[in-house]
C-alpha cells in the first residue's frame, strides 16, 4: 500500500498545475466564476476545451500517434483532481472524447480515425450522445430509431433523448436498429451522424434544476453514409457494453470526488461562523452527527476509486467495479445535499440571488442537481442489477 | 371510537382539491402566483375563510380538525401557503383574540378580506422558530423575518415577537409605516416567500395576540405545524399516485417497471409511509382541536414526521419517474421545492423532534 | 372523528381490568415475573390461558352460543390493550383460536364444531400451526406435505416448520396437499391432527434470542380420520387466505403497541436518569433526536392501527390493510431496539443476569428478539408484494 | 500509487483465516470460548504475535497496516477479541514505551506469552471512552471498568485512566493485589468481556506508558478504533458471501431467491457498502502505519462507518435467511452480537463521527 506518486507522476501533475494557473483567467472560482446565462456559458466552455486542446490537455490518454499524451491511469487520476481542485470548468466534449473516440479507436476504420480523431482532440467538432430513447432508457435494448439501408446510405428515422448539448454538437455518436427482425439485442449498430443533415430537429429538456443541457432529438430520414457505421453492422450492442463501462470509472469519481468536498468544505465554513440561539451551528451536536457522516463518506468516494484504480492498475478487467463507484458516490452525495439543506435551517430556502442565501445558494442549487445522480448513466436499479448479477453472481 | 373524517368533511376536502385543479397552473413545470388570486377568491367564494369562524362572526363555526382534508388538499394542489397561513391565524384568532380583536378581526377574515402571513422564522437562530430577536420595546417593534409566505400580498401580519420579559404575538398590518416587504430569491417562487424587516413600527396593546396568556406563541406553534404537516401529507400522496401511476403504464424490459420489486417495493414503502403520516397528521388536527394535553407533542410529532416523509416522498417519485423525473416538464421538481418549504417552515425536523422528547419528558415528570 | 368510548364500552374495559387485578399474582411485573425456565414458563401460560377462560376472558370474539362473548371490534381492541397494559402473559392457544377456532368457525361442519369449538374456548386443548414448511415459507402454496386417501383416514407424510409449540399441543391445524396434480395453489387441504397419532415427531427450533417457542414437526404416515378434513377437499388455499388476514390484523398490532410503548418509557426512564459525563443520557442531544423518532413511530404505531380499525367498522373488508400494519410495526419496532442499543453505548452489551445491565438487560432481550418481526408472519417481502399488487394495483 | 495490499500482507491473513475455520466451534451456532486456548496456541505457534514486534525485541518487525487483513480475518472468525487486543497494545507499546518497557514486555509478547486486555469503557460516561473516573492518584489506581474483552485469562491490562492533571495509560498485571476480574452476563459470552475492578492497586511509574506524551492516548485510541473497523469489516464480509450464497440456493417461487430485486439488490448495496467500510477502513491501517496527519480522523471515520456497516450487514443477512435466518442454529446470531460488542468498545458511533468532526474543524483552522 503506497499512497506516493512517482516523480514522473509529481512532474505530470506540477506541469499541469502551472499550466491550469496561466490558463483560467485570474480571480478564478474567488471573484471570477463561469457566466450564468446558458449559452454564454456554452460558449465559455467550448472556448476553455480549445483551450484544453491548446495545451495538449485534451484527450490525455489517448496515444501520442492520435494528438494524446498516452497518459497512465494514474495521470487521469492526477488530472481529474486537478481539475477539480482548480475548479476548472467541466469539458463540454466529452462524449466526444470518452465514448465516440474511445470507441472509434478501437473499432473504428483507418478512414474513421483519420477523419474523426484529429478534430475530437482539437475540440473543433463537438459530440453528442444518441443512445437512450423514450422506451428506451433502463432497457437500452429496446432502442426503437430505425437504419434502413438504402445503397451507399443509411436512412435513419427515429427519436433520441437526454442527447446533452445536442444543440450545439457537430456529431451525433448514435446506437441504431439495422435489422428489426433479429432478437433485441442482436440488430444495433453504431452509426456517426453528421448534425447538421437535414431532417434534424432538436428540442430543449429543462432539469429540475432549471438548467437544461438536455435535449430530445428527432430524426426524420436522415441519410448518413454507409462509412459512418462504426464497427460491424448489427454489432452494435457489444461494443456499446464496452464503451460505456468508461463512462463511470474510477477516474470521473476522483473528478467527482474533489468537487463534493469542495462543497463540503463551504458547508463547513457555514457552519463554523453562522450563529445560532446560543453559538453557531457547528456547535450542534446534532448538526455535527450529520457533517460527520457526510465527512465519512465524501472521504469514503475517493478511497473507493482508488481502490478500483490500483485493481485496473494491476491488471484487473475494468467491470462491475465502476457500478459499485457510481452508485456509492451518487447516493453519498445526495445524502450530503439533504445534510446541507437540512443544517441551513430556514435559510435553507433562500437561492442564487438573496442576500440571505447562504454561500449563494449554492447548495440549493447542488440539491436540485443532485436528485439527477442516482438516475443519469445507469440507474441505481440497473447499477444495482449489474452489481448483483455481474459481480456477485446472483441469477438473473 | 372512529378515526375517520365524516362525510361532510371530507367533501370539504374534495371540493377544495377541485377549485385547485381548476387552476392547472398550480402544479404546472413553471412556478408562477399568476393565478394566485383568482384562487384565493375562488376559495373565499366557496367559503373557505368562513369555515372556521364563529357564527356571530359571520362564519360557520367548524373545528380545527373539520379542515384537515382541506388543508392536505391545500398541500396537494400547492396552493399559495398564505390560505394556510390565514386559516392557522383565524384558529388563533378564535383562541387567543379578546372580544375586540376578534369583533374586529374575524368578519372580514370570514369574508375572505383578510389575508394573514405569518411571521415566524429569522436568521442566526438554527433551526428554532420561536426564540425571536425581533423584538417589541416601548410600543415598537424592530427586527427582521425571513421566509414569510404571502406577506407582499396580504393584509396582516401575525409576528413572533417578544418583549423584554416574554414573547409575544402581534398583528402588524403590511401597510403600517416601517414595515418592509421584499420578496426573495428561493427555492419555490410559487411560495411568494418575503423577508419583513420592521423598523421601529409602532405596535399597541389591542394588536397583541394572547397577551399575557403563556402558552399563547406554544398555540400558534402547534397550529402552524399542524397545518404543515396536512400540507406536507397533500404532498406525500399525490408523488405516491403519480409513482404509482407511472409504474403501472411506463414499460421497460417488455413489462411495467411496476412489476420490478425495486420499484413495486418502494412504492409499498412509501405507500406505509403515508399510512403512517397521515394518522400522525389527523390525530395532531384532532389534538388541536380538542385541546388535548398531549396536542405539543402531537403537533410536533407530525411536523417533523410528516415533513421529512413528504421530502422522501419526493425523491422517491423523482427517482421512480427515472429520466422523465428530473425534467422539468414533468414538474415532480415544484413538490420537491414545496417540500423544502413546508420543511422549514414553523421549526424544521430536529427542533420538533427535540420538542417531542422534551413534552414527553416533562410529562413523565407531571405522571 | 372521535377518540371516546361508549358507555358500555368502557364497562367492557373496567370489568376486564378488575378481573385483571385479581387474576395475576400480586405485584405482577414489579415484583413478580413469568418463570425463566422455558418449560416452566409453558406450565404458567398454560394455566394462564385456563385462568382466561374461566374468567370467561378466552375468545371473547366468538358467538356467546360457542361460550364467546361476541365482542365488538372495540371491545377487541380494549382487550389487547388492557391485556399488554396488565402486561398479562401472552396466550397460548393462539392458534386455536384465531386460526383454527375461527377457520372451524366458518368452515366447520356441525359436527367439528360440537367437538372442538368447546375445549378451544375452555383452553383445555391447545393448537399449534402446520402451514410452513423448509421449502414453503414465503411461498406458501409450495406445500408438499401430501395426505392421501385411503378409505376412511387420510395418511400424511412430510415435515411442518415454526410449528410453534408443537411439544404442547394437542391438535395441529395443518395446511397439507391432498392433490398432487393439481395446480398448486389447487391441490391444498385444511386437516385436523390429533398430535398424539402415531407417525409424528417433534424438534425443536431455538431462535437467535436463545429461546426455543419454534419447532420441526415430522409427519410419517400419519393416520387422520376424514371427519377431520376442514371445508371442501382441494379448497384450502382458499381457506388459508382468508384466515391468514386474521393473524395480523389492528388488534394485533393494537396490543404489541402497548407492550412496545412499555419498553420505550423503560428507555426514557433509563435515559432519564442514567449519568454520562455531562449529565444524564436524556440531555445528550444525540439521544434525543433517536428517542424522539422512537416515540413518534410508536405513537403512530396506534394511530395506524386506529385507522384500519375505523375503517373495518365503517365496513371495509380486511384487506392489505393488515400488511401496511404490519410492515410499520415491525420496522418501526426494529428501529427502536436499534436506537435503545446505540443510546446505551458501552452498557448496551451488559445482558439480563448482568448487576450493571441497565434495565434488567430487556433491551438487549427485545433487541434480538425484534429481528424476527420482518420474517416471521409473512416476510416483509411478501407484505410489499401484497401491498403493491393489491392496494396500489400494481402489476404481478 | 497502490492501494491494495502485498502478497504477503494478504497471505498472512489467509493463513491466520484458515487457522481460525480449522476451530469450526468459533463460528458455530453456540458460543463458547473452549477452543480460545488452543486457538491463541495455534496463532502464537504461527508467530502472530510477533509479527509487531520489532527484530531486536524477537519479532518480524512489519508495520500496522501489514495486519490489517489478518484483523479482517479474526472479524471474520469470530476469533476472541483478546487477540486483536494484544496486538493493539503490542503497537502501543512499540511506539509509547520507553526502552525499558519494550525491553521486558516485547519479547514476552512476541513469544505469545502475554495476553493484553484493553480497559478502557466505564459506566455512566455516555460513549465516551476516553473521559476516565477511574483514577490514579499517588500511585494507586481505583475505578472500575467493563466490558473488558478476555480480562479473565490476559496476564496484562492496559488501562485508561487519569491523574489529577491529564489522562494515563497503565500496565497493570491482572494478577496485581486490588484487582477483580468478574465475568459479565453478556450479548456475546464468546467474547470473554469482564468487569475489572481496582482497589487501591499499585501502580509504579515504570507502568505508564507514554508517560508524558501528550498524545497517548489518542494513539491507542485510534489503534483500538482501527483494529476494531477491521474486525466489523470482517463480519460483514462473511455476512456479504453467505447472504449471497443463500440467494443462490434457496429457492421460493419456482425460483432462486436472489433472483428477486428485493433479495438481489438488498446483497447489490450490502456489496458497496463492504467495499465503501472496506476502503475507510484499510486507509485508517495505514494512516496509522504512518502516522498520517489525518490519522485520528481516519481511524474515528472507520471506526463510526464500519461498525454501523456491520451491525446492518448482519440485519441484512438475517432478514435475506428469512425464517432460518433467526434460528440459533444457522448461527447468524453470534455475527450481530459479536458486531454489537464491537460497535460500543473503544466508542461508539456517535462518538466518533463527533471526533471526526471535531479533527476536521480542527484542521480547517490549522489550514
Amino acid at each position: 500500500m503506497d499512497f506516493t506518486y512517482t516523480d514522473e507522476e509529481h512532474r505530470f501533475r506540477l506541469e499541469l498545475r502551472e499550466w491550469l494557473a496561466t490558463a483560467l483567467p485570474e480571480g478564478w472560482g474567488e471573484t471570477v466564476f463561469e457566466p450564468e446565462d446558458e449559452e454564454e456559458r456554452y460558449l465559455f466552455r467550448r472556448d476553455w476545451d480549445k483551450k484544453l486542446s491548446s495545451g495538449r490537455w485534451a484527450g490525455i490518454n489517448w496515444p501520442v500517434e492520435y494528438g494524446g499524451r498516452g497518459a497512465t491511469l494514474v495521470e487521469r487520476g492526477i488530472f481529474a483532481e486537478e481539475m477539480a481542485r482548480a475548479k476548472a470548468p467541466e469539458s463540454l466534449n466529452i462524449i466526444g472524447h470518452n465514448l465516440a473516440g474511445t470507441t472509434i479507436l478501437h473499432h473504428g476504420s483507418q478512414a474513421q480515425k483519420d477523419r474523426f480523431l484529429p478534430p475530437i482532440i482539437a475540440n473543433e467538432e463537438f459530440w453528442c450522445q444518441g443512445f437512450s430513447e423514450p422506451n428506451a432508457g433502463s432497457d437500452l435494448a429496446s432502442v426503437r430509431t430505425k437504419a434502413v439501408r438504402k445503397g451507399d446510405k443509411y436512412v435513419v428515422n427515429g427519436q433520441k433523448i437526454w442527447t446533452s448539448y445536442a444543440q450545439y454538437s457537430q456529431w451525433c455518436f448514435a446506437l441504431v436498429r439495422t435489422d428489426p427482425d433479429a432478437p433485441k439485442h442482436k440488430g444495433l449498430s453504431f452509426l456517426l451522424i453528421d448534425m447538421s443533415s437535414p431532417g434534424i430537429s432538436i428540442r430543449p429538456l429543462r432539469q429540475i434544476s432549471g438548467e437544461s443541457e438536455f435535449n430530445e432529438t428527432f430524426f426524420e430520414d436522415v441519410e448518413v453514409p454507409v462509412e459512418n457505421l462504426v464497427g460491424q453492422e448489427n454489432d452494435g450492442w457489444r461494443i456499446a457494453m464496452t464503451t460505456l463501462a468508461y463512462e463511470r470509472g474510477p477516474e470521473d469519481c476522483l473528478g467527482r470526488q474533489v468537487r463534493f468536498k469542495q462543497e463540503l468544505e463551504k458547508l463547513l465554513e457555514v457552519c463554523a461562523v453562522e450563529p445560532t440561539a446560543n453559538g453557531v451551528l457547528a456547535d450542534d451536536p446534532v448538526v455535527r452527527q450529520k457533517l460527520g457522516r457526510s465527512i465519512v463518506e465524501v472521504e469514503a468516494m475517493r478511497l473507493v476509486a482508488l481502490k478500483s484504480f490500483s485493481r485496473i492498475l494491476a491488471g484487473d478487467e475494468r467491470g462491475p467495479d465502476a457500478s459499485v463507484i457510481k452508485l456509492y458516490w451518487s447516493h453519498a452525495a445526495q445524502r450530503m445535499n439533504e445534510a446541507a439543506l437540512d443544517i441551513l435551517g430556514p435559510a435553507a430556502v433562500l437561492s442564487e440571488g438573496d442576500d440571505d442565501a447562504m454561500a449563494g445558494g449554492r447548495f440549493q442549487t447542488s440539491f436540485l442537481q443532485s436528485k439527477a445522480f442516482s438516475i443519469y448513466s445507469g440507474s441505481s436499479e440497473i447499477q444495482r442489477n449489474i452489481i448483483g448479477e455481474r459481480m456477485l453472481g446472483l441469477p438473473r | 371510537m372512529n378515526f375517520l373524517f365524516n362525510e361532510e368533511q371530507t367533501s370539504l376536502g374534495e371540493t377544495v382539491g377541485q377549485v385547485l385543479a381548476d387552476h392547472a397552473a398550480l402544479t404546472g413545470p413553471d412556478p408562477s402566483r399568476d393565478s394566485d388570486g383568482e384562487v384565493w377568491a375562488a376559495l373565499a367564494e366557496l367559503g373557505l375563510f368562513s369555515l372556521l369562524v364563529a357564527e356571530e362572526h359571520g362564519g360557520v363555526g367548524l373545528g380545527f380538525v373539520d379542515l384537515a382534508p382541506t388543508v392536505e388538499a391545500l398541500g396537494a394542489g400547492l396552493a399559495p401557503p398564505l390560505i394556510a397561513s390565514t386559516l392557522v391565524a383565524t384558529e388563533a384568532v378564535n383562541r387567543l383574540g379578546d372580544v375586540e380583536q376578534r369583533a374586529q378581526l374575524l368578519p372580514d377574515i370570514a369574508a375572505g378580506e383578510t389575508a394573514i402571513a405569518i411571521a415566524s422564522a429569522e436568521l442566526g437562530r438554527g433551526n428554532d422558530p420561536v426564540f425571536a430577536e425581533c423584538g417589541l420595546h416601548d410600543g415598537r417593534l424592530t427586527g427582521r423575518k425571513i421566509a414569510v409566505a404571502g406577506a407582499d400580498v396580504a393584509q396582516m401580519l401575525l409576528v413572533v415577537t417578544r418583549t423584554q420579559s416574554a414573547p409575544a404575538l402581534a398583528l402588524v398590518p403590511t401597510d403600517a409605516p416601517g414595515v418592509t416587504v421584499e420578496p426573495h430569491a428561493d427555492i419555490d417562487p410559487s411560495a411568494g416567500l418575503c423577508r419583513v424587516t420592521f423598523d421601529n413600527v409602532a405596535v399597541a396593546s389591542a394588536q397583541l395576540l394572547g397577551e399575557g396568556s403563556p402558552g399563547a406563541l406554544d398555540t400558534l406553534i402547534d397550529l402552524g405545524a399542524t397545518a404543515q404537516s396536512g400540507m406536507a401529507m397533500g404532498i406525500a400522496e399525490v408523488m405516491l399516485k403519480r409513482s404509482v401511476a407511472y409504474a403501472c403504464e411506463r414499460e421497460q424490459f417488455g413489462k411495467p417497471i411496476g412489476s420490478f420489486q425495486a420499484i413495486k417495493h418502494r412504492c409499498a414503502d412509501l405507500a406505509v409511509a403515508v399510512e403512517a403520516g397521515k394518522a400522525t397528521s389527523h390525530y395532531a388536527f384532532w389534538a388541536c382541536s380538542e385541546d388535548a394535553e398531549d396536542r405539543a407533542s402531537a403537533a410536533s410529532a407530525a411536523k417533523a414526521y410528516c415533513g421529512e416523509i413528504a421530502c422522501n416522498a419526493c425523491n422517491d417519485a423523482i427517482q421512480i419517474h427515472g429520466g422523465m423525473g428530473f425534467t422539468w416538464e414533468l414538474g415532480l421538481h415544484r413538490f420537491l421545492r414545496r417540500a423544502q418549504v413546508i420543511e422549514h417552515a414553523v421549526g424544521s425536523r430536529a427542533w420538533h423532534y427535540e420538542r417531542v422528547v422534551a413534552e414527553t419528558l416533562a410529562a413523565r415528570e407531571v405522571a
